[in-house]
């Protein structure tokens, strides 16, 4: 069978531009775009250069390991449109594992928790915010008073941020216990 | 389902499938493959990168861009031209319709032809459509001529077990077959005489078994092919034989085999079209109402139609 | 020919580790379905020291594209950098194009009428379709165009190691002609999976 | 960690004992592959399982589990014997190699190889290759620390280190990688139930030196606990919490304190610790449990309880900003990407909403309002300053939010094997390592390092345990003060008292009545700010510890896990004698090995890992499609061989037990990366809870893409001595065909 494999190209390739490119272990080569004459509307600027118009690029860190990569997440109206990719960072040169890779898709995951609930005679239920706190504190100040503070035991995260787990630490003393630790014990 | 079949193959192969299962695949983190998930995404693949010159990958490449379409297209063409040109110069035969009938296909076989037949006329102008997809354009037509293809397939064979144990006694060859191949059945002369043959000549003989047989080979290669991923290598262990080819290997060699044999088959279906509407003139009412008339049966199939009045003349007695 | 660059794909399997990250790098990036994995990432001789390695696999952009040659409805192109894409209106989903691929590259979803094998999907290096560049038809049916955007393509982008290159054949040849020297281990000719891909 | 990442890059040997950096850190692991590519560095790696990491290596010892003292031990051997210890260095800022190197005597090639099960050959072979190149760095993670005697395979891995003069060495270090992301933040922060942040103890001086920060009174703070004492005495661990609820139960460790009635968890996955059969029962036994989470904590589908189980949806790390410290000490701001998604609310706002449910919100955010007495706060910036402003210990004052943000910004401009900062950056280094003592220092990218002068990052061994013991001087020798300092030998840590005499100045009256009583409580900051400017290191130069008196091993010594495959080798190397009051609970070690010899009925070593797609209990990454479908089931690596003995197939079913008597049903994968002594299973997995699924318990929308039979289901019991870290990589199990 021949191909016409030019007429593709003229037809089909036409309005895209191509560019020389040194996508190569982290050196985000400058691109020449050497572009062919295009058979339909070029694409604007905005266009080739952003399917996303109006995003913003926010620089942020993976939370998967201790590595620390980088991140930057492209924002559009309040919605993370897509995990860019931090090249320029100094340990981890744009890298990710799979996890990090992924990091768009743990924020973004359908089976995420999406308001407070409570176990009522082995039922889940939904509840608001206030009930949440009511109970739970209401409980917790009724155990506090019974059993003293020692009864309640925190257990924190080395998921989050350092000023958080610093402030967890903090929450435990002012309630008044040492039974506080986190993952690092394990 | 293992069970069911080591009930029915008794335990040897059971054990020989033991030997295999246990054996130790040198490659373990295969994508799921051990996991009796996708084979096509097992770790093989990169032995299948360095060994693509030695299995059937460059093979089919050389016949799908080479071969398979200017065969295709010779098939079609040439088949087409050479009943054109015998309509033409030969004609067709005609028998006289009135007189005696002969009730020869019970309304269960010619339901069960029908069946096999609209299939037929589903899976080969399809067949034809995807070969010449980059003529027609490709997209939603020949996708869909795609599905009709697989829909065509389901109803052969469901015609085929049936149709297969009804007809392949008198299917079975007879010294008068050798006798009608010399002759090319009479086709090629105008006059009109006595062809020996019994209830089905050389010629539906050969289309018969190619049909049911090469119609096998079809399905079985075709099913691999829209399945894909069913494994092929279990399937070959259940009935006892070990292979280690690749699942690739084996849907390369389906598809060159599915194409050769779709163009023989092609070609005898055309043949058979030919035959039964345009060379014979109400040869079609036979498997319509099931009868043929005594002209027809006397002159086509001789020596049927002489073992049928034999048999008429001993009943009698 | 020689004005553009000709990309080429090559993955250094001293340094891949399965990590997997180019596969979900690309699963992510263009949002494919769950049974698709346009990149693979595959290893042999799992647990046996010093014969173990692993490597990442996708379409890796063939000269003379087999799947191009056998595809029978010529849904395929070839861009004058050398990436190989496909048409998927065109596409019927046939899977000739996985039967002549050196590499398993390509993949069906079940997505076709009556949850049927659907058209075909493959690595696109991030260059999209013939869709529209970054409309958001040529986003769902290929994914991100991210060569239209001057960005490397993401598996390539965001592997762990380094391992998998990506770019003009040059310098990809290059790169794997610095690693080769320096770890003074004889040269090879050419990276794994080259010969079979760019009959070179 | 005492280097970095991309200070691995110039190493010329690579030691890895007990961690797996290509599944657990594969972007750090880049580093290791190009030291080999660089400097044809040796990768070596020490693991009971040949990993994604040793399969890289040049050199692999598939040792015993829980043998790392002796394969250790048999290396000093070697280094001493042949000489290949840096003499200088030892008697300059080592105390007790002596006692190391009588112990190394004993473990000859022969006996470390009856031992490890490593032949004496490799043993021989691993040990000249590492000890000839220097800088060699050695990497440890959780394969060392979860053992019965984890803290002293953490204290014998630096002891080699010492011993080849690798440490303070670019290239050279102990190189811990942690696990989560802000394991390090967090625990610098002190989540831990024996220190306050930044490791300063329970002590009442330590409380009022907070209580001070916080601006908060002291007999407030008193008052909020039970009583004094209780203030100063260590709380219940993550690994062991369960006793306190179990307490009194027949068969429980005993407890020494308040039994626990509510727990309240905030993004721990607390179905991946050991025991989950008693983390049930705890569970079930609980007033209140509470768990905050951006996905289900499996806890709450693990517990038979029906009432008062509260989820709370957290937002995730990129819903709001702040701080995290890298593996090496590095802290890196994190800007917010979006806003909260759902209903769900970000840690501190839950813990702020409650403080003030609970009635100390006031006092509680006092800290951030402190510095520059302002009437409101802006989370988490004014925290990252309160931290500065409080944590000296670890020298943190120079992380201020304004300096953090601004390495953020241009991480571009830092390299990526020094971490030296470029342009605007010069003279910093990336995400200031601690300890960056002022908010003008460099950070310390290597620790311990004297080729450096102390506003670089130069700095000896802490001074924190006197200045002598046992007449032995424990101030660092002659000579060996970082560069460029005024004093040019040992130097006891820096007071209020010894300040001028030390660094040879005088302070002002000003200074003087400024000035705190030592440099860890110094919040005026003037006794680091003089340090700098004289390259003195504010807590002092002195001697790194080969020996620590007042542990039940003051140097390490090998003692068998509590179930031993080698009962021959428990009579030789007996555990220690159970340990009263570990963390409020009983903690069992010799009546638990001394019970059977365990090796008769489970006869397999068990040991647990990582895998590349999971994290954690693996909640937030199975409820992610793409890295679920990765390892859709919990499987056991098993080895053919084993698995033919118990008639166990491949991709079958298959049975483990563990000597407390539960079990986990799990697919059998056959693998050669483990012996057929041996058979390794990942921890990520719940939901399934001995062969019983029950997935149906997620509420609705909630549940993950895959689940399975918890790990630390079958992990045995077993804590170390020091931190109660569970053993989970040195048991035993037995195991059947399903």
């Amino acid at each position: 069978m021949n191909r016409d494999t030019q007429k593709a190209l003229s037809t089909k390739v036409g309005r895209r531009s191509f560019l020389k490119m040194a996508g190569i272990a982290g050196a985000f080569g400058a691109t020449s775009m050497v572009s062919a004459a295009g058979v339909t509307r070029a694409a604007t600027e905005e266009e080739v250069k952003n399917p996303f118009p109006g995003s913003k690029s926010v620089k942020t860190v993976c939370t998967a390991c201790s590595v620390g990569c980088g991140i930057i997440a492209e924002v559009q109206n309040g919605v993370w449109v897509r995990q860019e990719v931090a090249q320029d960072h100094p340990v981890s040169l744009g890298g990710h594992c799979c996890k990090g890779a992924d990091m768009i898709d743990m924020v973004r995951s359908e089976v995420r928790l999406k308001h407070p609930m409570v176990k009522e005679g082995g039922k889940w239920k939904r509840i608001s915010w206030d009930t949440a706190y009511e109970r739970i504190s209401s409980k917790l100040k009724s155990i506090r008073e019974k059993e003293g503070p020692d009864a309640t035991i925190f257990l924190g995260s080395a998921k989050m941020g350092t000023e958080q787990a610093y402030y967890f630490r903090k929450f435990a003393a002012m309630y008044g216990t040492n039974n506080i630790d986190h993952q690092a014990r394990i | 389902m293992k069970k069911l079949i080591a009930y029915l193959l008794g335990t040897a192969l059971v054990r020989a499938g033991e030997q295999i299962s246990n054996k130790v695949p040198l490659a373990m983190s295969d994508g799921g493959a051990s996991r009796g998930e996708n084979p096509l995404a097992s770790s093989q693949m990169l032995q299948n990168i360095l060994q693509y010159k030695d299995g059937f990958g460059e093979q089919f490449v050389h016949f799908q861009t080479e071969w398979f379409q200017p065969l295709f297209m010779y098939i079609g063409i040439g088949v087409l031209v050479v009943f054109l040109l015998h309509y033409l110069i030969i004609g067709p035969k005609r028998f006289s319709h009135e007189g005696r009938k002969f009730y020869i296909f019970s309304l269960f076989m010619r339901i069960i032809h029908w069946i096999a037949a609209i299939g037929f006329v589903l899976i080969v102008p399809t067949g034809f459509m995807m070969v010449f997809g980059d003529a027609l354009g490709g997209g939603a037509l020949v996708r869909n001529a795609r599905y009709l293809h697989s829909i065509g397939t389901v109803l052969f064979a469901i015609s085929l077990v049936p149709m297969f144990l009804a007809w392949f006694i008198p299917m079975l060859p007879t010294l008068d077959d050798i006798k009608w191949l010399f002759i090319a059945g009479g086709y090629l002369s105008k006059k009109k005489r006595e062809i020996p043959a019994g209830k089905f000549n050389a010629g539906q003989k050969m289309w018969f078994w190619l049909a049911m047989l090469g119609g096998l080979v079809m399905i079985a290669t075709g099913a691999l092919m829209y399945f894909q991923t069913v494994d092929v290598n279990q399937l070959l262990q259940y009935v006892g034989i070990t292979a280690d080819k690749d699942q690739i290997e084996y849907l390369r060699l389906s598809a060159i085999v599915h194409n050769f044999l779709g163009m023989a088959i092609a070609a005898l279906f055309i043949t058979h079209v030919y035959m039964a509407v345009f060379a014979i003139k109400g040869a079609l009412d036979s498997m319509i109402s099931g009868n043929k008339s005594e002209d027809e049966l006397k002159h086509l199939h001789s020596s049927y139609y002489k073992k049928l009045i034999k048999q008429e003349e001993k009943s009698s007695q | 020919m020689s004005e553009y660059a000709r990309m080429k794909f090559y993955c250094d399997d001293e340094r891949c580790i399965e990590c997997n990250g180019c596969s979900v790098a690309c699963d992510e990036a263009h949002e494919l379905p769950v049974g698709i994995s346009r990149r693979k990432v595959i290893t042999l001789n799992e647990g046996i020291f010093g014969k173990e390695f692993s490597t990442s696999v996708a379409c890796m952009h063939c000269t003379d594209a087999p799947c191009e040659q056998v595809c029978p409805v010529d849904c395929f192109y070839i861009r004058e950098d050398g990436i190989v894409l496909h048409d998927k209106n065109t596409c019927i989903g046939c899977g000739y194009c996985l039967y002549a691929c050196p590499f398993g590259a390509p993949q069906f979803p079940k997505d076709g009428a009556f949850g049927t094998r659907g058209v075909m999907d493959k690595c696109t290096m991030c260059a999209g379709g013939p869709e529209e560049t970054n409309s958001a038809k040529e986003r769902e049916l290929y994914g991100q165009n991210r060569i239209a955007e001057g960005k490397v393509p993401m598996c390539a982008a965001m592997c762990s190691t380094k391992a998998l290159v990506v770019g003009d054949e040059q310098e990809v040849s290059k790169v794997y002609r610095e690693r080769v020297a320096s770890r003074g281990k004889g040269v090879q000719s050419a990276p794994y999976g080259w010969s079979t891909a760019y009959k070179n | 960690m005492t280097n970095h990442l991309g200070d691995i890059q110039n190493a010329k040997a690579i030691i890895i004992f007990g961690a797996n950096p290509a599944v657990n850190h594969p972007v750090g692991f880049g580093h290791f592959l190009k030291a080999k590519e660089r400097n044809n560095a040796q990768i070596i790696v020490v693991d009971p399982r040949m990993t994604k990491t040793a399969a890289k290596a040049d050199l692999y010892a598939q040792i015993r589990p829980g043998t790392d003292i002796p394969f250790m031990y048999g290396m000093l051997h070697l280094i001493f014997k042949n000489g290949w210890h840096k003499k200088e260095f030892i008697k300059d800022r080592v105390f007790g190699m002596d006692e190391v190197m009588k112990e190394a005597e004993k473990w000859t090639p022969e006996k470390t190889a009856d031992v490890t099960g490593v032949s004496k050959e490799l043993i021989i072979q691993i040990t000249t290759a590492y000890a000839k190149a220097t800088p060699g760095t050695l990497i440890w993670a959780m394969g060392l620390t979860q053992h019965t005697i984890g803290s002293s395979n953490t204290r014998l891995a630096p002891i080699v280190q010492l011993a080849l003069g690798n440490m303070g060495e670019e290239g050279g270090g102990t190189n811990i990688l942690r696990g989560h992301d802000n394991v390090q933040g967090a625990t610098d922060m002190c989540c831990l139930s024996h220190t306050l942040p930044g490791y300063y103890g329970l002590s009442k001086g330590s409380w009022g030196y907070f209580a001070k920060s916080w601006g908060v009174d002291f007999d407030w703070l008193k008052g909020r606990f039970q009583d004094e004492k209780m203030m100063s005495t260590k709380g219940y661990t993550l690994a062991k919490w369960y006793s306190g609820v179990l307490a009194g139960k027949p068969g429980e460790d005993k407890i020494h304190g308040t039994p626990l009635k509510a727990l309240f968890v905030m993004g721990n996955g607390i179905t991946s610790i050991s025991q989950q059969a008693k983390v049930k029962e705890a569970l079930d036994n609980l007033e209140l449990i509470v768990l905050a989470d951006p996905f289900v904590n499996e806890a709450a589908i693990l517990t038979d309880k029906q009432d008062d189980v509260f989820i709370l949806p957290a937002a995730t790390q990129f819903e709001t900003s702040g701080s995290v410290t890298a593996t090496n000490r590095s802290a890196q701001w994190r800007s917010k990407v979006v806003d909260p998604m759902y209903e769900s609310k970000t840690d501190h706002e839950i813990m702020f909403d409650l403080a003030k449910k609970l009635g100390f919100y006031d006092e509680y955010v006092k800290g951030m309002l402190m510095k520059e007495n302002k009437k409101e706060f802006t989370f988490p910036e004014d925290a990252t300053d309160e931290i500065a402003r409080i944590i000296k210990t670890i020298g943190l004052t120079g992380w201020t939010a304004e300096r953090l943000k601004k390495h953020q910004e241009n991480w571009h401009m830092f390299d990526e094997v020094s971490l030296r900062g470029f342009g605007p950056m010069k003279g910093e280094y990336y995400g200031l390592p601690w300890p960056c003592w002022t908010e003008g220092h460099s950070g310390s990218p290597v620790l311990y390092d004297i080729h450096r002068p102390v506003k670089e990052g130069g700095m000896g061994f802490r001074n924190r345990f006197g200045l002598e013991h046992d007449g032995v001087d424990l101030l660092a020798g002659k000579g060996s003060a970082p560069a460029h300092s005024a004093n040019k030998d040992g130097y006891a840590e820096i007071t209020a008292k010894n300040i001028e005499e030390v660094l040879g100045i005088t302070l002002t009256a000003d200074e003087k009545a400024k000035i705190g009583k030592n440099w860890k409580v110094d919040t005026s900051n003037i006794i680091a700010e003089k340090c700098m400017e004289a390259g003195i290191a504010p807590y002092g130069n002195a001697k790194a510890r080969a020996k620590v008196w007042t542990f039940p091993d003051p140097i390490p010594m090998h003692r068998e896990p509590l179930h031993s495959p080698r009962p021959d080798l428990v009579k030789e190397y007996p555990t220690y004698a159970d340990k009263p009051n570990h963390y409020r609970t009983d903690t069992k070690y010799a009546s638990v090995q001394n019970e059977k010899d365990w090796s008769k009925e489970f006869p397999i070593n068990l040991i647990t890992g990582r895998l590349v797609n999971l994290n954690g209990a693996g909640m937030e990454n199975r409820a992610s499609k793409y890295l679920a479908k990765l390892t859709p089931d919990m499987f056991c690596d098993i080895h053919p061989d084993l698995a033919y003995e118990h008639g166990i197939r491949n991709g079958r079913m298959m049975w483990i037990h563990s000597p407390e008597g539960t079990k986990i049903k799990v697919k059998a994968k056959f693998s050669y990366s483990v012996g057929s002594d041996r058979v390794f299973i990942p921890f990520h997995f719940a939901g399934v809870f001995q062969g019983k699924d029950l997935s149906d318990r997620y509420p609705e929308g909630t549940a993950p893409y895959s689940t399975g039979e918890s790990a630390n289901t079958v992990t045995n019991y077993g804590y170390d001595i020091i931190t109660q870290i569970p053993e989970t990589k040195g048991g035993l199990c037995r195991i059947e065909k399903a």
